[in-house]
């Protein structure tokens, strides 16, 4: 374990993170920036846990644990309001949902 | 936990028991007007219950919450907004067909969560303060789901708050990583053993103030805050606007100083910027808008790139004048959105600038009121805003932040404008005397509670404004407790 | 008896207030009753009071009634100081005054605005009293623009008439030229002795400053600017001809007897400080030189017999500067003097032709008029014989002989001066007799409408007798020497200094001045009334045309300020009408909303966007904190 | 005590107009007379009750009360000789607003006096606080309502008027709220005493770097607010749009708070700063003088006119502040009462046009005189006013301020000299397009009404008083005066002591029987040595 120092961990995580950065930039669906979204908040996730295991601290792990019902409960409210909005708009382009500008 | 950790708790117990009460009640039968008592009373009870830890001192509770005056204060401030905004919620939802119960469970868990945010002296106590926070305001914008924009400003703030979530979290686990601790003040003697800081801890630093920053909705960050203010229904706008900002505000304010994040010329870069840009854009971009709403937001924006110059001060004068600040602009804001509910109808809100076209000849009190919050947001005299927007300034020559005042200075012209054209819209005469009044009237004792609040805060804003020693003391004396 | 001094000024002012206060609702007859008795009594205390004054010759007598205002130091009263100057021009202002009132109660019979007219000249008897009477500059400058304002009113009484108005306009505004010189000086003068009181100023500046005295200079430049203005001399004498619109009786005192000379009497009153620059004076003659010139050339063209009074006037003037600018100050006052009676009376005959030719003012459409008006032509002609030096009879010979005389004897006087005079007298002779000519010889071309009747004969006849007899109180010493004049104003005014040994050929510039009469007499008479084919003649000439129309013009100084000073402003003022300061806001606040659109676009309602922006943001704030 | 019910009556005046609304449409106007002749009854009082100035102090009230004490700030009211006047002047012109309102103004009745009182009530207050943070918060106060004035009751362009008067003052005073704010930490840092406290703030020694910065802060304000060519582009809207009462109070009152700030903290607080700074500012008043007469003479709108000739009046008042000698400080203070009247009557005579023409063309006017002969003989008197004619108050002012400006700068005074032909040539179109010339209206134009004489008496026997009997003003004025240029050891004491051996004495009426030309010197000398 010892081997793997902290940086590739946290790089790693980066990876990860711009990954979703990046998909959530161009991803039109709506579904899928919230998937993208996801995938940022677990490269955080990961990133607790490396930086945790390089300290030696069970932190990082709660904070994962913390990090996965926070994104339950947002995909939950997430995936509500999308099926609102696929009943108004009948559609999940979120380039659609633009009422409000200016 | 000890019982006198539960007792320095007892406002957020009291909140949560409300919850649980409230979600039997719905459970046994739907009652709006039971809802909101329940509610209300138990904001109530926790800002009581706030008296007995007027004295408090300083009392920590595990690595992750501490009891302070300067909690205290923000608790007892986001309590009674939050009292005051479900006070206008009755009213507004009354008139809704949707099931309003919930609403009231939501706005309870917002105000524990950013309870809890104002306290917390840990990385894990703010990120859940700051989630039960973020996932309530999710539901709340969206509350009025049959509207489309309702609906779109609820997405919008769900993906965009999540993903500035995700920059404060891996922002937090790169500061953990390079100090090895979550705790404030591990993190503040961490970092003073450092002669150089770490690359890792500055970027950490800079990935959460991507997230502080979408919530304070300063520039860059400050897109979806017109977007959300106007889909969202007005009480919660005014939720939104006020608590969660201050909120955040307390808790950025708490970490700064735990740090002392003013002795790196890096990070009081970056905020200058922010706040600069924070005015310039948030007044420009209210300039000639119409929907008061959005005028709201902008200038909410700008309202928090002032905080922000105070914030800078970094000393206690700073820190009073936040608060100070934060007290006006939160009865301001409360009361300005408060005139919105009022005045908006089943169909939709009252945003358009045209909806307020000779109000103070149709309903001169109403009128009155909501000019009085908009002259305060102006910081014109005989208001709040005027003593807070003095006292920012003040603390703003006193540290000698020549730049950041001036272009406060500056931008409180560019606000006057559009602060002004709300005003002149109102005594304009009306284009023809015909025009009747479309608005369902509301049941009186609901129409006295809605002008009952806002009397409150437009005496409130006057009062602080001709005499803000009373206020002054006791946020003088509050915060004299917390700050080193 | 200096306790009634205060009254002169007063009752004329008091007369006034009245007017305004009731004259609408009063009958014509309490208005006159009110407009010529307050000035008839004024006259009478004068007369009363300049009897003692004779008598008893104190140096002055000085009444304070209070005290103006004092701000350290600076404290003028309204005080009166009546010494034998002032006691000269009371003398002409109430009395002549007094004789126009009485004219004009006939003048303006039918006028609607009788009472506002009688206002207007009763403030402006106390103003100009008030003037002459004044003991600190200050309070001469409040006379002085006090008689500046009734001019304005006066001059635009016909007010329907918008070439009236721009006249009284032009008055008002030119003579203002002149007072903002008069200002700064006082000013200056201040500055100096820290006090305006004129007898302590007189004292201490012959004290502290030796002849020649750079501030003197300029102080007495600067009056002198005021004087310029007031009397309408060369370069600010354009606005006199103009002034003729107003009611004849006004032209008659404020443009002809009394105000016009508020200048020689300015001079004469700070004589000392004048007599400190040798420049000063010298610019004092040469203006009155010059000024009599082109006014005496200006006066031959005319058609309008005001006008041509009016040019007349301001030559007249330009002698008694001539007589100042040599020293010759109580040659200049006595000039003043007759001047008044006789050009007042000139002016109340024209008035009184215009009044029978149904207001008709061009000579051409004059003449005959000797039949049908014998006293006013007889009056007339005494006033004409006055006005050109007629030898020995006329008053006007003597008070203007004096002057040339000292032009060549006095110490500071130069030959060149002394001939300018004698051609001003000639053309003087030349064009008073073609007026006479024109209007009483001649066939009758214009019906005699009203006749005069006692109100404006007696003046006349009165005016005429003292155009005849005022001359023999001061007589040349050849002439059976008579220095009543001289003698009366000697503690005030010091006497010139003659250059010894010329006094023998005093005869002879007598006679060249005589001749000079006289043959101008004889070329009008032979070219307006035996052969008017000579005039025919000039009249086909090219040059004498533009000659003629270059002189009827005033010498083109009218076309020269409209175009350097008038055309300018107003082209400029209209130009700016919105003020383009105010553009510079409106750039500003162009800016501010450009930057708003701007701002505004970013807003795009699309949420990639916002996520996009957030990640700028992030870019940036990460970039500064590695950076840095 | 009294001094706060100055304030407090006005106050409480307003919100009683605005509540009886609702009883009966004139009550308000009743209250509001009521109360404006309450308060300038107090003043009156006040004034005649100290007829000489006391000395050793120049203050003969005051009133001192802890406001926020944490900062320093009380609610601290003085009353000097010039506090006096100008309060005199305010409340007197506030009666003939609330005269000149009774029949112009016909809707919102009861609003309206509520905003007149406040704004008499705000600028009161400016000129009786002797705290800085009281003063920027009375200096705010008043533009609300002032606000309000031509923003509801205004012309055809109030609202863009309305909005631009308050943008301009608002920015201007926020600069001075920094320097205000910069005086308060570096005396706070200096002494350890942190107080807004004029008088405290007054022993502030400062480095001349910051003393000009500061003065700079405090100018801004006070100029636009005078206003001084080139921040005066509020000024013609704001006065041309205002109903008749709001440009009284503009003209006659708001100017003058930028020219009793300038007299009130400008001099005192940064003797060394201004004294650097004062060529520029004469320059700007001349410029302000010259520009504004020029401009006022192209203009066709009345008010607009009226407008600009106060920009150049206003001239006059910074080229005298800036002359640092009492003369010049006693002509600025002249100017500020005569400006008042002088201006205030000529834009009533505007609203009196209005209300019969409902225009302020002035080409549309012309040949009045013959049938609205009191309306004439009144415009006649204020354009002759307004034109500096002796006799009339305004001339003492300019005068005083000339010959005081003189002895500072010899060319700068020339010029504005000249600036006084220039006003002869506006002030006269002004009579000769609107009461002269031929009538080109149908129907008569009705002369005043009893109401409206009442109105303009009053005002032409002050301004001939002022004109003739200034004393009692200059004395009232006079000790303040000497304590805001106490800091400035010009030539004036020196001069002083010459001139007040020259000047005769006595103010009874004495006939003296001249000998051989006594000078009044001499004639003293002899008393002494007897």
């Amino acid at each position: 374990m010892t081997a793997i120092p902290m940086e590739t961990g946290l790089l790693l995580a980066g990876i990860l993170f711009m990954l979703g950065l990046i998909s959530v930039m161009i991803r039109r669906n709506i579904i899928f920036m919230l998937i993208s979204v996801e995938i940022m908040l677990n490269a955080a996730g990961l990133a607790f846990i490396v930086a945790g295991s390089h300290w030696a601290q069970p932190d990082g792990q709660i904070m994962f644990i913390f990090i996965l019902t926070m994104a339950a409960a947002e995909v939950s409210v997430g995936l509500a309001l999308i099926l609102q909005i696929y009943h108004q708009l009948k559609t999940l382009n979120s380039d659609a949902a633009n009422f409000m500008k200016g | 936990m000890t019982l006198t950790d539960f007792q320095h708790l007892m406002p957020l117990l009291i909140l949560t028991f409300a919850v649980l009460v409230s979600m039997l009640v719905i459970a046994v039968g739907r009652n709006h007007k039971i809802m909101y008592v329940i509610t209300a009373v138990s904001f109530l009870a926790a800002f009581a219950s706030l008296y007995d830890l007027r004295d408090v001192g300083r009392y920590t509770i595990g690595p992750l919450l501490v009891i302070d005056g300067f909690g205290v204060f923000y608790i007892g401030m986001i309590l009674l907004t939050a009292l005051l905004i479900s006070m206008l919620s009755y009213a507004y939802f009354e008139q809704r067909e949707e099931r309003k119960e919930e609403y009231y469970i939501l706005l309870l868990l917002a105000t524990i969560g950013t309870c809890v945010l104002v306290i917390s002296t840990h990385f894990a106590s703010l990120f859940l303060g700051l989630e039960i926070l973020s996932v309530s305001l999710y539901a709340l914008i969206a509350y009025l789901r049959t509207r489309e924009r309702s609906d779109e400003a609820g997405i919008k703030y769900l993906i965009l708050a999540a993903f500035s979530s995700a920059f404060l979290l891996f922002g937090m686990a790169l500061v953990y990583a390079s100090t090895g601790t979550m705790e404030f003040a591990g993190i503040a003697s961490a970092i003073a053993s450092f002669t150089e800081l770490p690359l890792l801890l500055l970027t950490g630093f800079g990935m959460m103030i991507v997230g502080i920053g979408f919530k304070l909705s300063v520039v860059p960050f400050h897109m979806w805050a017109p977007d959300v203010y106007e889909g969202a229904p007005a009480p919660v706008t005014a939720f939104i606007a006020t608590v969660s900002k201050g909120g955040v505000l307390g808790v950025l304010i708490r970490f700064f100083m735990e740090v002392d994040g003013f002795r790196y010329p890096t990070l009081v870069l970056i905020f200058t910027i922010v706040a600069i840009a924070s005015m310039l854009a948030g007044n420009l971009l209210a300039l000639l808008q119409r929907n008061v709403k959005r005028i709201l937001a902008y200038s909410s924006i700008a309202h928090l790139g002032y905080l922000l110059v105070a914030f800078l001060a970094g000393n206690e004068m700073g820190v009073e004048a936040v608060t100070f600040y934060l007290v006006a602009y939160f009865i301001t804001t409360v009361g300005a959105f408060g005139v919105v509910a009022m005045l908006s109808d089943k169909e939709r809100d009252a945003e358009q600038l045209e909806d307020y076209r000779a109000l103070l000849w149709r309903r001169p009190w109403t009128a009155a009121v909501f000019t009085a919050m908009v002259l305060s947001l102006a910081g014109i005299p005989l208001t709040a805003g005027f003593v807070g927007k003095f006292y920012i300034l003040a603390a703003g020559v006193n540290t000698q932040l020549w730049l950041l005042v001036v272009m406060l200075a500056l931008n409180s012209v560019i606000g006057l404008f559009y602060y002004i054209r709300i005003v002149a819209v109102m005594f304009q005469q009306p284009e023809a005397e015909t025009q009747v009044e479309p608005r369902g009237k509301l049941r009186p004792s609901i129409y006295v509670a809605s002008v009952g609040t806002l009397t409150v805060l437009a005496l409130l804003l006057v009062y602080i404004g001709v005499y803000p020693s009373g206020l002054l003391q006791i946020i003088q004396g509050l915060i004299a407790t917390t700050t080193p | 008896m200096g306790e009634l001094l205060w009254l002169i000024p007063a009752l004329p002012f008091a007369g006034a207030l009245l007017l305004v206060l009731f004259g609408k609702r009063i009958s014509r007859m309490l208005v006159s009753a009110i407009g010529v008795g307050s000035v008839g009594i004024a006259a009478a205390i004068t007369l009363v009071l300049g009897i003692e004054f004779l008598s008893s010759r104190p140096d002055f007598i000085r009444q304070e009634l209070w005290q103006w205002f004092d701000v350290a130091g600076f404290s003028p009263s309204i005080a009166f100081h009546l010494d034998a100057l002032s006691m000269v021009f009371i003398f002409v202002i109430t009395f002549v005054g007094f004789l126009i009132h009485i004219y004009s109660t006939e003048y303006m019979a039918e006028d609607t605005d009788y009472a506002r007219f009688f206002a207007c000249m009763n403030l402006f008897v106390g103003s100009m009293l008030m003037l002459v009477m004044a003991d600190n500059l200050l309070l001469l400058y409040l006379g002085w623009e006090g008689v500046g304002l009734c001019s304005y009113l006066l001059i635009g009484f016909w007010y329907k008439e918008p070439a009236n108005g721009y006249a009284a306009r032009k008055a008002f505004i030119i003579t203002r030229v002149g007072d903002t010189a008069m200002a700064i000086g006082l000013f200056m003068l201040f500055q100096h002795f820290g006090t305006l009181h004129i007898q302590t100023i007189s004292t201490e500046a012959a004290q502290v400053w030796s002849v020649g005295n750079e501030t003197a200079m300029i102080i007495a430049l600067l009056l002198l600017g005021g004087a310029v203005g007031k009397s309408g001399q060369l370069p600010l004498q354009t606005w006199l001809p103009d002034a003729m619109a107003g009611p004849t009786p006004v032209s008659a005192l404020i443009h002809a007897a009394t105000m016009v000379t508020a200048g020689v009497y300015l001079i004469a009153r700070m004589h000392v400080i004048f007599e400190l620059s040798p420049v000063a004076m010298t610019a004092v003659a040469a203006i009155g030189a010059a000024t009599l010139l082109i006014a005496g050339f200006a006066a031959l063209t005319q058609h309008d017999i005001k006008r041509v009074l009016a040019y007349s006037t301001i030559s007249q003037v330009g002698y008694m500067f001539l007589a100042l600018g040599v020293g010759a100050w109580s040659a200049g006052v006595f000039h003043f003097m007759i001047h008044g009676f006789f050009k007042a009376l000139l002016f109340l005959c024209a008035g009184a032709i215009i009044l029978a030719l149904h207001h008709e003012q061009d000579m051409r459409k004059m003449g005959g008029l000797s039949k049908k008006l014998p006293v006013v032509f007889y009056t007339f002609l005494i006033g004409a014989a006055s006005l050109a030096a007629f030898p020995l009879v006329s008053a006007g010979f003597y008070s203007k002989d004096q002057i040339l005389w000292l032009q060549l004897a006095g110490e500071k006087g130069n030959i060149w001066l002394y001939l300018a005079g004698l051609l001003g007298a000639f053309i003087t002779s030349i064009y008073t007799f073609r007026m006479v000519f024109l209007t009483f010889f001649g066939e009758e071309k214009t019906h005699v409408g009203h006749k005069p009747t006692l109100a404006i004969l007696v003046p006349l006849i009165i005016l005429g007798v003292l155009s005849f007899a005022g001359g023999f109180i001061e007589l040349p010493h050849n002439f059976g020497h008579v220095v009543l004049f001289s003698d009366f104003l000697s503690p005030v005014l010091p006497a010139v200094n003659v250059v010894e040994g010329l006094s023998q050929y005093e005869w002879m510039l007598q006679l060249l001045a005589a001749v000079v009469s006289l043959s101008g007499i004889f070329i009008a008479y032979l070219f307006y009334y035996k052969k008017p084919a000579l005039i025919e003649s000039l009249h086909r000439s090219e040059i004498a045309m533009a000659l003629h129309r270059f002189w009827h013009s005033g010498w083109g100084f009218d076309q020269l300020y409209d175009t350097l000073f008038v055309r300018p402003y107003v082209y400029l003022s209209k130009l700016n009408k919105g003020d383009f300061i105010d553009s510079i806001y409106t750039f500003i606040a162009h800016i501010t909303q450009g930057a708003h659109r701007l701002f505004s676009s970013t807003q795009t309602g699309v949420m990639r966007n916002y996520v996009a922006g957030i990640v700028v943001g992030a870019i940036m704030i990460i970039t500064i904190s590695l950076l840095l | 005590m009294i001094l706060v019910w100055l304030i407090a009556i006005l106050m409480a005046g307003g919100v009683l107009a605005w509540i009886s609304g609702k009883v009966n449409r004139s009550l308000p106007r009743w209250i509001a007379l009521g109360s404006v002749l309450a308060v300038f009854g107090l003043t009156l009082y006040l004034w005649l009750s100290n007829p000489a100035p006391v000395l050793g102090s120049a203050w003969l009230v005051q009133y001192n009360m802890p406001w926020i004490p944490q900062w320093g700030i009380s609610f601290s009211l003085a009353l000097d000789g010039l506090s006096l006047l100008l309060l005199l002047l305010t409340f007197f012109l506030g009666l003939l607003s609330v005269l000149i309102s009774w029949r112009e103004i016909q809707t919102k009745v009861a609003f309206f006096h509520l905003n007149l009182l406040w704004v008499l009530a705000g600028i009161a207050g400016v000129f009786l606080t002797m705290d800085l943070f009281l003063f920027y918060f009375f200096w705010e106060v008043m533009l609300i309502p002032m606000y309000f004035l031509i923003g509801i009751w205004g012309h055809e362009n109030r609202r863009y008027a309305a909005a631009k008067f308050f943008l301009f003052t608002q920015a201007s005073g926020l600069l001075m709220l920094l320097a205000i704010l910069g005086l308060y930490f570096i005396h706070g840092n200096q002494t350890g005493l942190y107080t807004f406290s004029y008088f405290e703030l007054l022993n502030t020694t400062l480095a001349p770097e910051a003393a000009r910065l500061l003065m700079f802060g405090f100018l801004a304000a006070f100029l636009v607010k005078l206003p001084i060519v080139p921040f005066h582009s509020w000024l013609p809207d704001a006065h041309s749009q205002a109903p008749t009462a709001g440009s009284v109070i503009l003209a006659g009152l708001l100017l003058k708070t930028g020219a009793y700030g300038l007299l009130r903290f400008v001099l005192p607080l940064f003797p060394t700063a201004t004294v650097e700074f004062a060529p520029w500012a004469m320059l700007l008043g001349v410029i302000g003088i010259l520009y504004g007469a020029m401009l006022a003479f192209s203009q066709t709108d009345l008010k607009r006119l009226v407008a600009y000739t106060s920009v150049s009046h206003m001239g006059f008042v910074i080229l005298g502040v800036f002359a640092f000698n009492e003369w010049a400080l006693q002509g600025v203070v002249m100017q500020m009462i005569t400006h008042g009247l002088s201006t205030g009557a000529l834009f009533i005579i505007a609203g009196f046009l209005y209300e019969r023409l409902h225009t302020r063309d002035i080409r549309q006017m012309g040949g009045f005189w013959s049938t609205a002969p009191k309306m004439g003989f009144i415009c006649l008197v204020f354009v002759m006013a307004s034109l500096g004619l002796p006799g009339l108050g305004n001339f003492i002012a300019e005068f005083l301020t000339l010959v005081g400006s003189w002895q500072a700068n010899n060319w700068l005074t020339v010029f504005a000299t000249i600036g006084i032909v220039l006003a002869t040539i506006y002030s006269l179109r002004i009579m000769q397009k609107i009461f002269l010339e031929e009538h080109k209206l149908k129907q008569a134009l009705p002369d005043l009404n009893a109401r409206e004489m009442l109105i303009a008496i009053p005002m032409v026997v002050l301004i001939l008083w002022l004109g003739f009997y200034p004393q009692p003003f200059l004395d009232t004025a006079q000790p303040s005066i000497r304590e805001q240029l106490q800091a400035y050891t010009g030539s004036a004491p020196e001069r002083e002591q010459v001139a007040e051996v020259a000047g005769p004495e006595t103010k009874t009426i004495e006939v003296v029987l001249g000998e051989k030309k006594p000078s009044p010197n001499i004639h003293i000398s002899k008393t002494l040595n007897q």
